[in-house]
């Protein structure tokens, strides 16, 4: 309030001229302006960032969505099934011969490169596994021919991507320059060609040496499992706490109590939760390790505060006059609640459960205790119960482990996996989004 | 029986109770309901309750007590040497318990009679045979023992499992008994289901209670025993940390109790305002369109892993600050981890958490107190700032709270935006680490997990929970103080 | 519900190993999968040592030997009998960008008089005065230190300190120098291992992929790294020899390369032959076809232990720490 | 019309006309933190009867009307000391369900208060929960016979489905009224039914009141002394927190004992 | 006597004397979605009088008194048609500010809305963005003033910082009241400001209207006959948002010209 506008303010105000603003009005209409200005900047600001992300998300994960691969017709011979068979480290056995009949293949196609098996080793990526499961699913094979799609190795995909280029090579035992002439050769006789690689969607944590074999499907089951836990315990728990704590509880040191517990428990670094879920659901309750049912637990707990704070948060909102209106019909106290006042806090509460589940959908560092990082490559469960409780590991801790391994083509894996989480998020939301949508009213 | 097939009995009996009760209310009312006291829907509830509550209370407190009680008894009849050393009664049992499942898994499979599976001559040949048919798992010679007390485990599994099947069963029996006898048109339902709500209500509550006196219980210990092997008064009086593997740790928290409040303060400094700001133009300002598309745009920014937070920290925001506040640009800061750059990523993470939940709030701000403020020739953003935000107070510091709480919380951006650097500095380009970073780093890292430098990391826990507390103290009486209940 | 798989947890250092054996095991087995955690080796025997039972782990990675206190805690939960096996070696390389300054040969002298937070000079402690590593070393190029080092938390770290600064230390005749001015054995060592706080040293405490994207950004930056990180990462990084000898798994076998660190696991003898399929991940994981030389861990980059054989044979013979002790 | 005991816990041997006195309340004293609103109240309201209150603003009669249906409760700050019955049964016995008293003791609030939701809902929520409709065409009858006894149905008998915050301010306040009368409680409490309403809407309202006090009782608020003599047949005027003056209508208006009641009614205290 | 002119373009040899009409309306017409609520009204509303908007509860009164100070662009589904100007200046020209007009033009709703603050604060609000007091003093000096003129100082004075949502009913209404005084606008406009006032209450704000008129115009929507009457100079009867008909308040009450306002003093229509 400066000097010169006051007093004489509403005497100047008195008969002006509406379609002339003046000076105080100005002023204001300024500060106006700025203020709204503000907020269409802070909003920019916020969607400028998520540009930013999602265009280098974007950009550093779509090439995990595709993967070049050889195609090769290939024998396997009574007697070589049973040699490999008889072998300690079988996959290794079937490597060499697919390796040797790729190679017989080659020669017979001619290529001008030299080449020998030591190079078709490099090349191609470790393929052992998936030929042994290839033949043990239907041995009726052996001894037909058979044509394999096959992935090249990891650093020979970077190549065929522009990852790795002749340049920034320098030989070493996992591929050499040399190496790539054959590629090309191949390349230009059509042998190695790059397809959607739906394998990273469907398949499983592999080895660290074999990147070409990483999928995050199972990781997304386990997930999927998860979240499911997280929803079905934290939204209604928290909701119904949330519920007693604002509209039952009596108003004393007991509720203070809990109430100020409940948003310290929002505080509490993720990780000791992973400590808690150690301690009460593995070693207390024996519950197995690595399950996706204790790690929605612990996201549970995780979760719930969020939930509560903005459950409370838009309970408070709502106008006592509706709860009057409800209890003077003849409602009861629950009715009121029910009927009434939880329809005009779902926003908050949907914003809460939407912010919670995001964040427990993100979060690694308590699965890290309770065994859920790390190299958890089991087959998919069998079931909804053995989803639960069968060891399995979550998006995020499939790309932090991802993220941390010395062969970069897991780096493009982990952008790649970061892509599947967010649509998985998005996926998550919608629901709650749209419902969010459906409740809000003002009155 | 099966559980599974005990619960859908049980859940069939409840709706059954339902309908029932609902049936006998009405009945009662001359099929009247105006004259029943409560809807007859609350009849049927309070006997499906009836029925399905103590039934559960049954299966579930037998369920767990079954497998001890047996376990007891089998135990009890095990001969003490099977024991050997460095084993333990506990996995003998498991082993018990593994083999009692093969040879289910063997009967099921037809690979061994029934009767066979109880014969007392079965010897460990014959089962690790049957097992590999049945396809199931062996490991390594079942010892005599080990076999008969699987049998006898599977007959006391078997008998239990009967008795189960009958208490639960007799369990809801008897409770629609009692809900159909209570139920008649004077019979207050509506108040019997509610108190039952009320219960759930209150065990709801509970949880958090429990949650945190879990979490008090789980480092508490540890904490203890730090403190046994490392003076308290160095904890909290030193000002250095530099934790070292010769055992010559100093352990202050200090710097890292420094680091999370400047990390955290440059975090919020940069939420608040633009979340904050975000919030009010969306619901004061945006159109329903808008809104409705940008605030779940925003709210991805709290669903992105934090690791890309923390690579976008180093590879992007890092580089970025050093160009302008570097040795090239105004000379601050030695290298692209620092406060600075760990701070305004977590902010930018942090929005939405400020945004969202303040736009429902200030949204379920009543438009009478709009008017009122534009009827006096307010502004608009007049009304915001001095009749709607006082109004949305509780919600809006709910939600600054939440994102504070996540700022202290948070790890992986501190890791790999602000260095791991433990130091006390007012300079805002240093390097520095929070409480949280370090309780990960300690806890994961390789020291002996009996020597202070592993459990300096429940100490740090409890430590910063206690602090995390008193400020929420203070936020609490803060929202007493201001708060401005509308209506 | 009964655990029909192995459980590991443990070093993140083993844990590359540990992810390419349990695959192969699960592969080529009929049991499935084990479930191999991270963590941390701390984190991965304190785990270990709660005690025997199914919902306890198998085994524990570990990049360092177990501890006295470590055992005690073990055997105070009843885990007595505890089975080590020692996979082979970790080498632990000095490596800058491949293309920045030629970093590439380095003594421990040159670490420690870059690092040190104070050198003895003229006779009282100084705070280190050197700015480039032609300070430290004439030979070396004139560029800044900037030395990202293996964080407080990591075992690496104490490898460092041990093998390179206080080797260092010593031949540059500090510690002698130390302990002249009249510092105590125990305080000349800790001056010895203590790093400066300036900035010139950066602790890290997230995995060498963090180091590698510093020095990314960065190019006059000398990272510490894994030999099988750096081999897998030639294309960015160029490694140093350190006192002359070049690190590579045959360096390091032989014992010239002088900073390395060997890697192992443990096994809950209790344990074997109840948990299906333990034992026979344990020998498989040191069967010649994998922790050989010519198998897929020494082709990631795991040195492997010249004495592996002795190891096949504890193993099958389930020889417990005690009893080696006998 | 329900014959049940308000008390949680079945109770047997009294037995009280209930035709004299529906609600007695006793030395009645409530508080507002430090602020005394009502002090000392003892008042009398007779079944089938419309009994006023007046008195200047402020001076407690909605307070005082909150406490005749607990629905001061609600209110945090507030305390109440005393007894008050209907039925002869204390209202604020541990065992009276406060619910199936509100249920009896319908009230309708100073400002209108409709639900955000449509207008039918608006009604059809109190027949709803008391389950007075057996099926959908019963309680289509019961809203509209609502409707038209709030002198509302002909205004929004098109817009049924429309929300009811979005009606004027006279049609929320007969909105507010049907909805009270859907669940036909045994006493209704009204705080000034009629301030935003129209002569003609106003005359109405005072029918349907007339037409309650046949088989139920009416408490009302008003300021205004004509419809209090129009309609009531007890008045009590209330000053400062105190009851001044209880009786019947025609002497508190023509005769009254209290200075202060004949100062307020020939409009010289406020 | 004000002569200004009506553009921003400095033009010439027009001048106005404000002094007639201060409001005039064009073939005003106000939809709520498809609901016509307000049809084809014109209006001239003179300055230094008081208007009284009269009519059956939902005739439209309180929608075309927020037309006057475009308090309905707050309310999304509404539209508006015509023209309406405040001293020959067409409100809803593109170059008023709304903010500046309801400076201007002020208003007293009809729910009572305090703001969930003090009492103190709620009369304060005004005063302190428009900038009318140099300090505290001379804001309380306004506070107080303003809560004289709402005819509640003298209950409120001993809490002047307890909310102002604490208050009864009518309290509330007469904050609101103050609340609008206290910025001292030129146009007041009143939508039912006495409907919850005891007759003294309702007296000293009449008396307040009377007050005001003496420099201001005040338009006033009243279901009290009575009070129009005695307050104001001209009446508009609104039906079924018509206006049917508007002039002299004596001539409208006593010798109607159209049979819809004759019935509706009269009482026969609602
Ligand atoms: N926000 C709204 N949305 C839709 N219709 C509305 C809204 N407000 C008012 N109406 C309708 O517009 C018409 C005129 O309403 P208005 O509030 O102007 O009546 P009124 O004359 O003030 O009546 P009262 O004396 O009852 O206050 C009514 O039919 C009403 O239902
Ligand atoms: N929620 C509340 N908190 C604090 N004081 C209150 C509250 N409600 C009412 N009061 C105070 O209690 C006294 C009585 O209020 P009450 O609402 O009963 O008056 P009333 O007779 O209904 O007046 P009106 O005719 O204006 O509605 C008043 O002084 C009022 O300020
Ligand atoms: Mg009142
Ligand atoms: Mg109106
Ligand atoms: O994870 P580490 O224990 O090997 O550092």
């Amino acid at each position: 309030m400066t000097d010169a506008s006051t007093n004489s303010a509403p005497a100047a105000r008195k008969g002006a001229s509406l379609h002339r603003t003046d000076p105080r009005t100005r002023r204001r209409n300024g500060a106006e302006r700025r203020f709204r200005l503000y907020g269409a900047a802070a909003i920019s600001m916020g969607l400028l960032f998520l540009c930013v992300l999602a265009v280098s998300i974007i950009r550093s994960g779509a090439p995990a969505f595709t993967h070049a691969v050889v195609e090769v017709e290939f024998t396997l011979s009574e007697a070589q099934f049973e040699e490999a068979e008889s072998q300690l480290l079988k996959t290794a056995v079937y490597e060499r011969y697919f390796n040797a009949a790729l190679t017989a293949q080659l020669r017979d196609a001619g290529f001008d490169v030299a080449f020998d098996e030591n190079t078709i080793r490099r090349i191609i990526g470790k393929t052992g596994g998936t030929i042994r499961s290839y033949y043990r699913a239907d041995p009726d094979r052996v001894g037909e021919s058979v044509t394999l799609d096959l992935p090249v190795s990891s650093r020979v995909n970077g190549y065929i991507k522009g990852r790795v280029t002749r340049e920034n090579l320098l030989d070493s035992r996992f591929l050499t320059q040399a190496d790539l002439d054959l590629v090309d050769a191949m390349r230009d006789r059509g042998l190695i060609e790059t397809k959607f690689n739906w394998g990273f969607l469907t398949g499983k944590d592999s080895g660290v040496d074999n990147p070409g074999g990483a999928g995050i499907g199972a990781s997304v089951v386990g997930s999927f499992f998860m979240m499911l836990v997280v929803l079905v315990l934290s939204l209604p728990i928290g909701v119904a706490a949330s519920i007693y704590l604002e509209e039952f509880a009596p108003r004393n040191w007991f509720t203070d109590m809990i109430e100020v517990n409940i948003s310290n428990l929002a505080a509490v670094p993720s990780i000791v939760f992973g400590i808690l879920g150690l301690a009460v659901f593995i070693q207390f309750m024996h519950l197995p390790q690595s399950a996706p049912l204790v790690g929605g637990l612990v996201l549970t707990l995780m979760t719930l505060p969020t939930i509560i704070i903005s459950t409370r948060a838009s309970l408070k909102a709502v106008p006592p006059s509706i709860r009057d209106a409800a209890l003077g019909v003849g409602a009861s106290k629950m009715q009121s609640v029910f009927h009434h006042v939880l329809p005009l806090a779902m926003p908050g509460i949907l914003t809460g459960t939407i912010i919670g589940l995001a964040q427990a959908l993100g979060e690694t560092a308590p699965l890290l205790l309770i065994g859920m990082v790390g190299f958890v490559a089991r087959q998919y469960p069998d079931g909804v119960v053995d989803g639960f409780l069968d060891p399995n590991s979550a998006m995020p801790a499939q790309i932090y482990t991802w993220a941390s391994r010395a062969d970069p083509a897991f780096y493009e894996k982990a952008w790649g996996g970061i892509i599947v989480l967010l649509v998985f998020l998005l996926a998550m939301n919608i629901v709650a989004i749209i419902l969010r949508r459906r409740f809000e009213r003002r009155w | 029986m099966p559980v599974l097939w005990l619960v859908l009995i049980v859940a069939t009996l409840a709706l059954g109770g339902f309908f029932a009760g609902r049936r006998r209310a009405l009945s009662d009312a001359g099929g009247d309901h105006r004259r029943l006291h409560s809807l007859p829907a609350y009849y049927g509830w309070n006997a499906a309750l009836k029925v399905a509550v103590p039934a559960a209370g049954v299966l579930t407190v037998w369920l767990l007590a079954q497998p001890l009680v047996v376990g007891l008894v089998v135990v009890g009849d095990l001969p003490q040497d099977v024991v050997t050393e460095g084993s333990s009664m506990d996995l003998v049992m498991s082993e018990v318990r593994r083999t009692v499942s093969g040879l289910e898994g063997a009967v099921a499979a037809g690979v061994m009679s029934p009767e066979e599976a109880r014969s007392p001559l079965l010897d460990a040949q014959r089962i690790s045979e049957a097992l590999r048919e049945a396809g199931q798992i062996v490991s390594g010679q079942l010892p005599q023992p080990v076999i008969s007390a699987a049998q006898q485990m599977r007959q006391l599994d078997n008998a239990g499992d009967w008795l189960m099947s009958g208490a639960a069963l007799a369990a809801a029996l008897a409770g629609l008994l009692w809900a159909l006898r209570e139920t008649g048109a004077a019979f207050r339902a509506r108040n019997a289901v509610e108190n039952g709500l009320r219960a759930v209500l209150v065990a709801a509550a509970s949880l958090a209670v429990l949650t945190t006196l879990g979490i008090v219980l789980s480092l508490i210990f540890n904490t203890v025993e730090f403190f046994r092997i490392y003076p308290a008064s160095e904890f909290f009086g030193s000002l250095t940390w530099s934790p070292s593997f010769g055992g010559r740790s100093e352990l202050g928290i200090w710097p890292l109790l420094w680091g999370t409040l400047y990390i955290s303060l440059i975090a919020l400094i940069v939420a608040v305002p633009i979340g904050l700001f975000a919030a009010i133009y969306l619901s004061e300002y945006a159109s329903r369109r808008v809104r409705s598309v940008v605030k779940p745009l925003l709210e991805v920014l709290a669903g992105i892993p934090t690791i890309v937070y923390g690579l976008f920290a180093l590879l992007t925001v890092g580089p970025l600050l050093m160009e302008v506040f570097g040795n090239e640009g105004l000379g601050w800061m030695r290298s692209g981890t620092a406060v600075m750059t760990a701070g305004l990523v977590m902010g930018i993470m942090l929005i939405p958490f400020v945004s969202s939940l303040s736009d429902d709030i200030i949204n379920a701000v009543p438009q009478s107190l709009r008017d009122g403020s534009y009827g006096l020739g307010a502004t608009q953003s007049e009304t915001i700032r001095k009749v709607i935000l006082p109004a949305a107070l509780p919600g809006i510091v709910g939600a600054i709270l939440l994102a504070t709480s996540r700022a202290i919380g948070e790890t992986m951006i501190v890791v790999l935006g602000a260095g791991a650097a433990a130091r006390l500095s007012l300079n805002p380009f240093d390097a520095m680490t929070t409480i949280t970073a370090k309780i990960v780093s300690q806890l994961t890292g390789d020291a002996d997990f009996s020597s202070p430098e592993a459990l300096v990391a429940f100490a740090l826990g409890m430590t910063l929970f206690v602090i995390t507390l008193a400020l929420n103290i203070v936020a609490l009486v803060v929202v007493r103080k201001y708060r401005e209940q509308y209506e | 519900q009964t655990r029909d798989n192995v459980q590991v947890a443990g070093s993140s250092t083993v844990l590359p190993y540990a992810s390419i054996v349990a695959e192969a095991f699960g592969e080529n087995t009929d049991f499935p999968t084990p479930v191999v955690e991270s963590g941390g080796s701390s984190a991965g025997l304190a785990r270990f040592c709660e005690g025997v039972g199914e919902n306890t782990i198998d085994i524990a990675n570990a990049s360092r030997a177990i501890r006295e206190g470590e055992i005690a805690a073990c055997a105070a939960n009843g885990v007595t009998e505890i089975i080590e096996v020692r996979i082979g070696y970790d080498g632990i390389v000095f490596a800058s960008r491949v293309d920045g300054p030629d970093i590439d040969a380095f003594e421990p002298a040159d670490w420690y008089l870059a690092l040190a937070e104070r050198l003895p000079l003229n006779g009282t402690m100084l705070a280190n005065p050197n700015r480039t590593w032609a300070d430290a070393n004439p030979d070396l190029p004139d560029v800044e230190i900037a030395a990202y080092i293996p964080g407080t938390k990591h075992g690496t770290r104490e490898v460092f300190e041990e093998q390179v600064l206080l080797a260092g230390c010593e031949d540059v005749g500090a510690l002698q120098a130390m302990l002249d001015m009249g510092l105590s054995e125990d305080e000349a060592e800790d001056a010895c291992v203590s790093v400066r706080t300036d900035g010139s040293a950066v602790d890290i405490d997230g995995d060498y992929t963090e180091t590698l994207a510093r020095i990314e950004s960065n190019p006059q930056g000398v990272g510490v790294f894994g030999l099988s990180f750096y081999e897998n990462n030639t294309s960015t990084l160029k490694a140093a020899t350190m006192g002359g000898v070049e690190p590579t798994a045959q360096t390091i076998a032989s014992g010239e390369y002088p900073v390395s660190r060997p890697l192992f696991f443990y096994v809950k003898k209790a344990h074997l032959g109840v948990i299906p399929g333990l034992k026979e991940f344990t020998s498989f994981f040191v069967a010649d076809p994998l922790a050989g030389p010519k198998g897929p861990l020494a082709n990631y980059g795991l040195v492997s232990d010249p004495e592996l054989a002795e190891t096949q044979a504890k193993v099958e013979n389930e020889i417990t720490l005690s009893q080696e002790g006998l | 019309m329900k014959v049940i005991d308000m008390y949680d816990a079945p109770h047997t041997g009294r037995t009280v006309t209930s035709n004299d006195i529906k609600i007695s309340a006793r030395n009645v004293n409530v508080f507002y933190g430090d602020n005394h609103a009502i002090k000392d109240v003892s008042v009398d309201i007779e079944d089938k009867m419309v009994t006023a209150f007046i008195g200047p603003s402020g001076c407690g009669k909605s307070t005082f009307l909150r406490c005749l249906n607990r629905m001061n409760d609600t209110i945090e700050s507030s305390r109440i000391e005393g007894t008050i019955c209907i039925d002869d049964e204390d209202i604020y016995d541990r065992r009276v369900d406060p619910v199936q008293l509100r249920a009896k003791v319908g009230m309708v609030f100073q400002k209108p208060n409709p639900f955000p939701k449509s207008i039918y809902d608006n009604v059809a929520y109190g027949p709803k929960i008391h389950g007075m409709a057996r099926n959908k065409a019963e309680l289509d009858e019961i809203v509209e016979k609502a409707l038209r006894r709030g002198a509302i149905w002909d205004e929004v008998k098109d817009r049924l489905h429309a929300p009811g915050t979005g009606l004027s301010g006279g049609q929320q306040q007969r909105l507010c009224i049907a909805r009270a009368v859907a669940t036909e409680p045994e006493v209704l409490l009204m705080d000034e039914p009629c301030s935003a309403l129209d002569p003609i809407a106003t005359a109405q309202v005072e029918e349907l009141i007339d037409e309650l006090r046949q088989d139920y009782s009416v408490v009302i608020v008003t300021h205004s002394m004509q419809q209090a003599a129009r309609v009531s047949q007890k008045t009590a005027f209330f000053h400062l927190g105190n009851l001044v003056e209880y009786g019947e209508t025609g002497k508190i208006f023509t005769n009254p004992e209290d200075s202060r009641t004949e100062a307020y009614i020939t409009g010289r205290i406020g």
